[in-house]
């Protein structure tokens, strides 16, 4: 669908619980929600909604900045760790690569 | 209005639409649904260890199913042919696994990659490790180079070796042994509260001239070639294009070769099966299997195999010997002196004792044990003990009255046969009588034969044997025949020259197959000796009646026979005629292959046990039908006797073969280390070895271009590219004007 | 190390045809389609002269090794008689849905003009000439290996590459030659173009000795080339005002 | 007038729409001052169909004639349009030919995008991931038979057995869906969707990453691939079943047909598939085209009650406006209003838009169009082609890769369905009603893909062995 159609304060319902469902460990979604509010938020002309719009905007990315970080330190540490963790690493270990200990 | 809507509508299609769709998803529904319960059916059966196997060989059909397929569709691009030539008579090494190491060789799982260079000396050992120009190096190795100290260069010096290919040649070096001084050091009888003096070999080194290669690790893929054109073909393209004329380097293109032996499993056993045990996914990966096959046993007098335990009354003389034998590359191993005499040896006493068995039964039964896996540390003589200590077998240990057991029994002429015992255990009287009698049973058997048997002073240990396994339950007397005082006569233990040479067993070269079956060698007529010397032994030992003893006499047509069948040709009349008509394809112009293995019942297993069917057990009359199911018949049972259907022979002026039922207490029982019974992947006293997967073997040679030419091409191309992208971005802005009777892109006209 | 001769030849091969479809083709559906039907084409002719070739192999004793490689430069030549027919069917066939077109819209003509047509089939047939002959050159590239155990020269993959480039250049300019031949009634324009066909063709057959091969390829592509952009409309005079008054254009383009 | 070209159109019509018909200046875009144009020429004649006077009537009667266009064959027509069809002809004819000229070429495209990036998708994954060409013995229960006979023919009669139990499935559960769509058993047929997307989404995904990640031996743990799972999943079903970018959910339209091609061509024996795809194109032809055909019945219900097909089983190269919403008839008032002062609003933007930047404006020519449509045509706009479409052109050339061993068989298979669907736009743009997009495609596929594999791969490695060039 395209934001063009819909009155602003469906655009702004609609961001919100874009904002909302980011919260159930979905940061893709706050991706989403990013990528697609982004020109209503920053680029259009304003109106009364935009600025909440602005903020649902600003978090979801502070979210989804979060997310990266800790996935990113999460993964490095597991790669790194694995090998030492023996058991516990293979238990996490959702594929274990052949021949490499 | 409408009419837009209808010109619009007009263009929507509606192609089978939900239906179709809706029909997937269900399927797809239902197919996930479907795999999930193949994902748990196969979780729940891969515990079973037979589900395992059976796994396992159906998955090695896939692997060769789908490298077939490579093969194939490789075959058919002609442009894949101009630059690969696949090696096919090659023979990878491959990664064991023990509780604590990981040994063998592997290759990244892309293969590994790198230019020939054929190693002259050991000097010449510099050009690959430090100056050749152009690394990573394949080198390709004489196997008079095959040495420790070479392989240890190139493992720990430099990391520009990717692998390694060894040419093995039709005739043996002197010497050559890559197993360790000291075999199954730690899974024997001796340790250090048990002979500690005697432990690791303190007292006699068994093996001196083992250099330990095969118990090293390398992390490049070492190959084996033989000696023929494919090999000859290599050296000509390495002398076409790697020739480096006095040090200059030499010119592009290069000839190098591409080595592909990735290993799955890795660091140690615990570690491999655990990991066989936690694969959730779709497809469980297997990465490594347990080394185990059958042990095969027969006995004089037969046993109801449904009643285990102990018998009351029941005294047994054991006599035994192994069954298989290793060498560095993965399928080559051809253990003629390790354990092939030996065998051969105890099937010819088997089939010696069987008239006189049956005329005069001695008063103790006999048992005739083929062990598997005695090179992994006794994997065969572990079980049977642990059965018989569990009472999962037709006896226990208190019914074994002595054990006789054959080594390798190689008698050249004017060598004498020694006869090992272990001192610890004849420092208890009782123990030591026994031992004493067997001996003077044996001594006494020589009468009339060429050599001798002799007592090795008695302060040395047992040499690596079944025996010591029997010993580490309870102190029992036995002997062990060796034709070795004190280190091992074999000079190519545990290699791929332990041949058909090895055992000087020639043929007069104006044979024909045939004609070398029945022919009668001088080895074929020492072993008979033996044989005899053997069976009649087991006679008095068994308490046989004495004057019968001198009528007891080994065959040397059918030991000439065996020799020929497991150490030129597994595909001769003879083997032909014992074995089972659906067994006939594992008969195979060459000898078969006597590394145990994780595939159950491999060919030795199948020709062992068949031959002492065949040896020890009786022709019947029955018919194809009641041979398979013949508890329907008065007074036969199956839980006395094996029935075994065998092709037989071909009658002369006839082709149909006369096949016929033999009946003979013969058995297989599994032979699997306990450790992987009891789940104890890193036990101490059991064996552990574990063989890793892979997905193929493949080794192939082509031309690697310069890095130049390569850079060129890449830099045209993108020369190219980019000055067509100009051209053409200035052509097209600037149509209108070049081609003046040419309109505007019809794009600009909507 | 070799995804560089991969990239290499992929470049070489059929970067100038990628250019030409971003900059000319992709921007106009009509285009589009009737790029992908001029590959359609030219695949359809050479299923048939592959079936005749398949079946005179079959015919004869695969053993004979001259006969066989005959056989092959027969099929080729058929091949090339039938492209080019299937070339003039194309075009027959454009032409009706052109008429069928002019009628609508006199106002700007027709959506594409025939020469804009000529361009985009040939362009497609060359496509898809130049993928059938290098797209498993290519993917072979990738490997660690090149050619030459068998003492060919190790230079294949680059000339491949090369002639495929050559091959649909080409392609293309035939293909404008070709159907301005045929909008003029010019039939020997139309013998002209076979005839490079086949020479082309058989200039290929003098592979693997380079020199002799490509040069002239590229000589006959060069000629094509021009005679393409005569025919289509170009002229000197154009050339000159596209050097003089450029300013003037660029005012008016816009 | 009638031959102005629509740029024209945009530029000049809608003052002369406002200034000739008042009735018509409720909503001016390109489309009603084109329809208006078409007013003109026609209003000579008085027995034209109903839509002059389709905006001064009541809004339930405006879905009569969008009804009328769909239902009655070319041949059964009422005879009063039958007259006005005869005089109307020549322009009729004209403008059809121009459209289908101008638009359907675009939406070819359209369409060649999606399905040519489904079909990248399948064939790279079956080049690189070895998991989805070798064969394990696992099959689909709906082809129990197994191929690895001993004789050609038990493997012939094998595969047509799984064809049929195959088709006989797809049979039932199209029936089984008209009836409930009949009886309007909305919810089920919605929560069945649902059900089999998400089990797409999270399940199939789940199984791909998964031999991905062996294929380049990867270490991966679970907290990370949950965590990438239940983003793709649940992203997934908010795109697709409720509201989200229109990008993201043909992405994840496209990204859904490909999993489920490639578990087809995991598990469906090499013949069977073929088999099949050619079972499936001709019943996709009785069931579409055969006035009792459960497709056609669908297809026509669907329109009767001016509703959309299912989101989840319909790409849709325009927006997909009703998703998710309860009745679209219901609230299609409301909408109308409001867009049409949109319409007001944004018209003088769009025209500016226009004049500055002739470039671009095929995209937002369409996409104003589009903006400026109201809602049930919204629905009509764009080309819309089954899921199951997608799926089986994966299926063909994904087999085509994993069965050959070349390159070129997939190439030719590529183009040959494009052609194949190039011609079913084409037969769509002349017999104006719903058409199936399987058979002619895959008949091409077939053909091709048989003939490349058996004749032409020979040829040119013949060809490349010599390095000729034809």
């Amino acid at each position: 669908m395209n934001l063009e159609r819909l009155p602003n304060e469906e655009k702004l319902t609609l961001c919100r619980k874009y904002y909302l469902g980011g919260f159930a460990f979905l940061p893709f979604l706050w991706l989403v929600n990013v990528v697609w509010f982004f020109k209503e938020a920053f680029v259009k002309p304003t109106y009364t909604e935009q600025l909440k719009i602005k903020t649902y905007v600003k978090r979801s990315g502070l979210g989804l900045l979060l997310w990266v970080a800790v996935l990113t330190t999460w993964i490095t540490i597991f790669q790194h760790f694995r090998a030492e963790w023996g058991e516990v690493g293979d238990y996490l270990s959702f594929t274990i690569p052949l021949g490499i200990p | 209005m409408p009419q837009g809507g209808r010109l619009y509508g007009a263009l929507q299609i509606k192609i089978l639409p939900a239906s179709c769709v809706i029909g997937c998803f269900s399927i797809a529904l239902t197919s996930s649904t479907y795999s999930h319960l193949l994902v748990l059916i196969s979780m729940t059966f891969s515990v079973v260890s037979e589900t395992r196997k059976m796994d396992l060989e159906s998955s090695k059909w896939v692997i060769i199913l789908l490298v077939c397929g490579l093969y194939k569709n490789v075959s058919c691009n002609s442009v894949e042919q101009k630059i690969y030539v696949e090696l096919n008579n090659t023979v990878p090494c491959v990664r064991l696994l023990n509780a604590t190491h990981q040994i063998g060789c592997q290759s990244s799982i892309s293969g590994d990659t790198g230019v020939i260079h054929v190693l002259e000396s050991e000097s010449d050992l510099e050009w690959p490790l430090s100056k050749g120009p152009n690394p990573p190096y394949m080198v390709l190795l004489e196997s008079s180079l095959f040495t420790r100290s070479i392989m240890m260069k190139m493992k720990n010096e430099s990391n520009r070796v990717a692998g390694v290919a060894v040419v093995v040649p039709n005739t043996s070096p002197p010497e050559f042994s890559p197993h360790t001084t000291c075999p199954n050091e730690n899974t024997g009888v001796y340790s250090d509260n048990y002979g500690p003096n005697l432990a690791h070999c303190n007292t006699t080194v068994w093996n001196p001239l083992g250099n330990g290669l095969s118990y090293e690790e390398f992390d490049f893929p070492v190959f084996s070639l033989k000696e023929d054109n494919e090999t000859e073909f290599i050296k000509q393209c390495y002398l076409d294009h790697n020739r480096a004329v006095n040090g200059s380097a030499p010119q592009y293109p290069l000839c190098a070769m591409q080595l592909f032996s990735h290993m799955h499993a890795v660091t140690n056993t615990p570690t491999c099966m655990r990991r066989n045990d936690i694969n959730f996914s779709i497809n469980p990966e297997m990465v490594c299997d347990p080394l185990g096959d059958y042990n095969v046993w027969g006995s004089i007098r037969p046993y109801n195999d449904t009643v285990f335990g102990h018998k009351e009354n029941e005294s047994v003389v054991i006599a035994a010997a192994r069954l298989d034998s290793r060498a560095f590359f993965w399928e080559v191993s051809t253990g003629a002196e390790g354990s092939i005499s030996g065998f051969v040896t105890l099937l010819a006493a088997a089939q010696a004792l069987r008239e006189v068995t049956h005329e005069a039964p001695p008063t103790r039964n006999i048992l005739f044990a083929f062990f598997q896996g005695e090179t992994f540390d006794y994997i065969g003589s572990s079980r049977m003990v642990y059965d018989m200590e569990n009472g999962k077998f037709v006896i226990d240990l208190d019914n074994v009255h002595s054990i006789l057991e054959i080594g390798q029994v190689a008698v050249h002429s004017g060598t004498n046969l020694f006869l090992h015992s272990d001192p610890v255990s004849r420092r208890n009287n009782t123990v030591n009588d026994e031992v004493k009698n067997l001996v003077n049973n044996l001594q006494s058997s020589t009468a009339g034969l060429s050599f001798l048997l002799v007592e090795p002073n008695v302060s040395q240990p047992l040499p690596p044997s079944s025996l010591q396994r029997f010993l580490r339950a309870q102190p029992i007397p036995g002997i062990v025949l060796a034709d070795h005082e004190s280190a091992f006569n074999n000079r190519y233990y545990e290699s791929f020259y332990d041949n058909a040479a090895n055992l000087n067993l020639t043929y007069p070269s104006d044979l024909s197959p045939e004609e070398q079956l029945e022919f009668v060698t001088d080895t074929a007529q020492s072993l008979t000796d033996v044989a005899t010397v053997v069976a009649r032994a087991l006679y008095k030992q068994a308490g046989g009646n004495e004057s019968l003893v001198n009528t007891i006499k080994a065959d040397p047509k059918i030991v000439t026979q065996m020799l020929y069948g497991f150490l030129v040709s597994s595909n001769n009349s003879w083997f032909q005629a014992v074995m089972a008509p659906e067994l006939k394809n594992i008969l195979k112009p060459s000898p078969p292959e006597y590394y145990v293995g994780v595939a159950m019942s491999s060919t030795p297993t199948r020709l062992v046990q068949y031959l002492l069917a065949n040896l020890t057990g009786a022709v019947t009359n029955l018919t194809q039908s009641q041979c398979q199911k013949p508890d329907e018949l008065p007074n036969e049972s199956r839980q006395m006797y094996s029935y075994l259907w065998v092709q037989g022979i071909v009658p002369p002026n006839s082709t149909q073969r006369d096949s016929f039922c033999v009946r003979a207490s013969v058995r297989l029982t599994k032979a699997v280390s306990p450790a992987f019974e009891l789940g104890e992947y890193a036990s101490k006293d059991y064996s552990t070895w574990t063989e890793s997967r892979w997905k193929f073997i493949k080794a192939r040679i082509f031309l690697v271009a310069s890095r130049d030419l390569e850079m060129l091409t890449l830099g045209a191309g993108v020369a190219v590219l980019f000055t067509s992208l100009l051209v053409t971005y200035f052509i097209s802005t600037k149509a209108d004007v070049l081609f003046s009777s040419m309109r505007e892109p019809a794009s600009a006209a909507y | 190390m070799t995804a560089a001769v991969f990239f290499g030849c992929a470049f070489i091969a059929f970067g100038p045809a990628f250019s030409l479809f971003i900059f000319t083709i992709a921007k106009d559906p009509l285009r589009v389609i009737i790029l992908i039907a001029g590959a359609f084409f030219w695949l359809v002719s050479l299923l048939l002269s592959s079936l005749v070739w398949f079946i005179a192999t079959k015919a004869t004793n695969a053993q004979d090794l001259t006969l066989q490689k005959n056989l092959l430069i027969f099929g080729c030549i058929f091949s090339v008689i039938l492209q080019e027919v299937f070339r003039f069917a194309y075009y027959r066939l454009l032409r009706k849905a052109n008429e069928g077109l002019a009628a609508i819209s006199e106002e700007d003509g027709p959506p594409l003009s025939v020469r804009e047509m000529a361009y985009v089939a040939g362009l497609g047939f060359g496509i898809m000439s130049g993928a059938f002959s290098m797209i498993n050159t290519l993917s072979d590239s990738l490997g660690p290996g090149t050619v030459g155990m068998f003492g060919d020269s190790q230079y294949y993959f680059i000339t491949s590459a090369l002639m495929t480039l050559a091959l649909t250049l080409l392609h293309t300019f035939w293909g404008v030659v070709f159907f301005e031949g045929c909008e003029r009634k010019r039939w020997w324009v139309i013998a002209v173009v076979l005839c490079l066909h086949l020479m082309v063709f058989s200039l290929s057959l003098l592979n693997p000795f380079y020199v002799g091969s490509i040069l002239p390829v590229y000589a006959i592509m060069l000629l094509m080339a021009v005679w393409a952009f005569f025919s289509s409309g170009g002229s000197l005079h154009n050339i000159t005002l596209l050097w003089t008054c450029r300013k003037s254009n660029t005012e008016t383009s816009s | 007038m009638s031959n102005c070209g629509l740029r024209r159109i945009l530029q000049l019509c809608p003052t002369s729409a406002v200034a000739n018909i008042p009735s018509m200046s409720t909503s001016d875009s390109d489309e009603d001052s084109y329809n208006e144009r078409t007013a003109l020429v026609a209003s000579e004649i008085p027995s034209v169909p109903s839509y002059q006077q389709d905006p001064d009537q009541p809004q339930p009667a405006d879905m009569e004639p969008r009804r009328r266009p769909v239902a009655p064959e070319p041949a059964a027509e009422p005879p009063s349009l039958d007259r006005s069809a005869v005089e109307r002809e020549p322009v009729d004819l004209e403008e059809e030919e121009e459209l289908t000229l101008k638009y359907g070429a675009k939406h070819v495209i359209m369409l060649f995008v999606p399905v040519t990036l489904c079909m990248v998708v399948v064939v790279a994954t079956i080049k690189s991931v070895s998991f989805y060409t070798e064969k394990n013995g696992q099959q689909l229960i709906y082809t129990p038979f197994t191929e690895d006979t001993d004789t050609v023919g038990e493997r012939l009669l094998n595969s047509v057995l799984n064809t049929i139990i195959m088709i006989s499935v797809i049979v039932v559960m199209t029936i089984f869906l008209v009836v409930l769509y009949k009886y309007r058993c909305y919810k089920f047929i919605h929560g069945w969707l649902i059900l089999s997307s998400l089990m797409l989404l999270f399940w199939f995904s789940f199984m791909y990453l998964g031999e991905v990640f062996k294929t380049y031996n990867l270490a991966m743990d679970y907290p990370t691939v949950a965590m990438i799972i239940w983003n793709f999943g649940a992203v997934g079903m908010i795109c697709i079943h409720w509201k989200g970018p229109l990008q993201l959910q043909q992405a994840y339209l496209i990204a859904i047909s490909a999993l489920m091609a490639l578990v087809f061509i995991k598990y469906l024996p090499e013949w069977s598939a073929w088999v099949i795809l050619g079972a499936i194109s001709v019943y996709d032809l009785v069931a579409v085209l055969c006035p009792k055909g459960p497709l056609r019945m669908l297809v026509e219900t669907a329109q009767e009650r001016n509703e959309p097909i299912f989101p989840a089983l319909i790409y849709s190269s325009a927006m997909i406006w009703m998703v998710g919403m309860a009745n679209p008839a219901r609230n299609a008032e409301p909408t109308n209003q409001d867009t049409d002062e949109e319409a007001h609003q944004s018209e003088g933007s769009a025209l500016a838009r226009d004049w500055v930047e002739p470039e671009t404006q095929v995209s937002s020519g369409m996409n104003r169009s589009y903006s400026t449509e109201d809602d049930l045509d919204e629905e009509d706009r764009g080309v819309k082609l089954g899921l199951g479409d997608f799926i089986f052109y994966s299926v063909l050339v994904g087999k085509a890769a994993a069965t050959g061993g070349d390159w070129n068989t997939t190439l030719a298979c590529f183009v040959a369905i494009l052609i194949g669907l190039c011609l079913t736009l084409l037969l769509l743009a002349i017999f104006k009603k719903a058409l199936p997009a399987l058979p002619i495609s895959i008949t091409f596929g077939l053909v091709f893909y048989f003939s490349t594999d058996n004749l032409v791969r020979p040829f040119m490695d013949n060809l490349a062995a010599h390095q000729f060039y034809i």
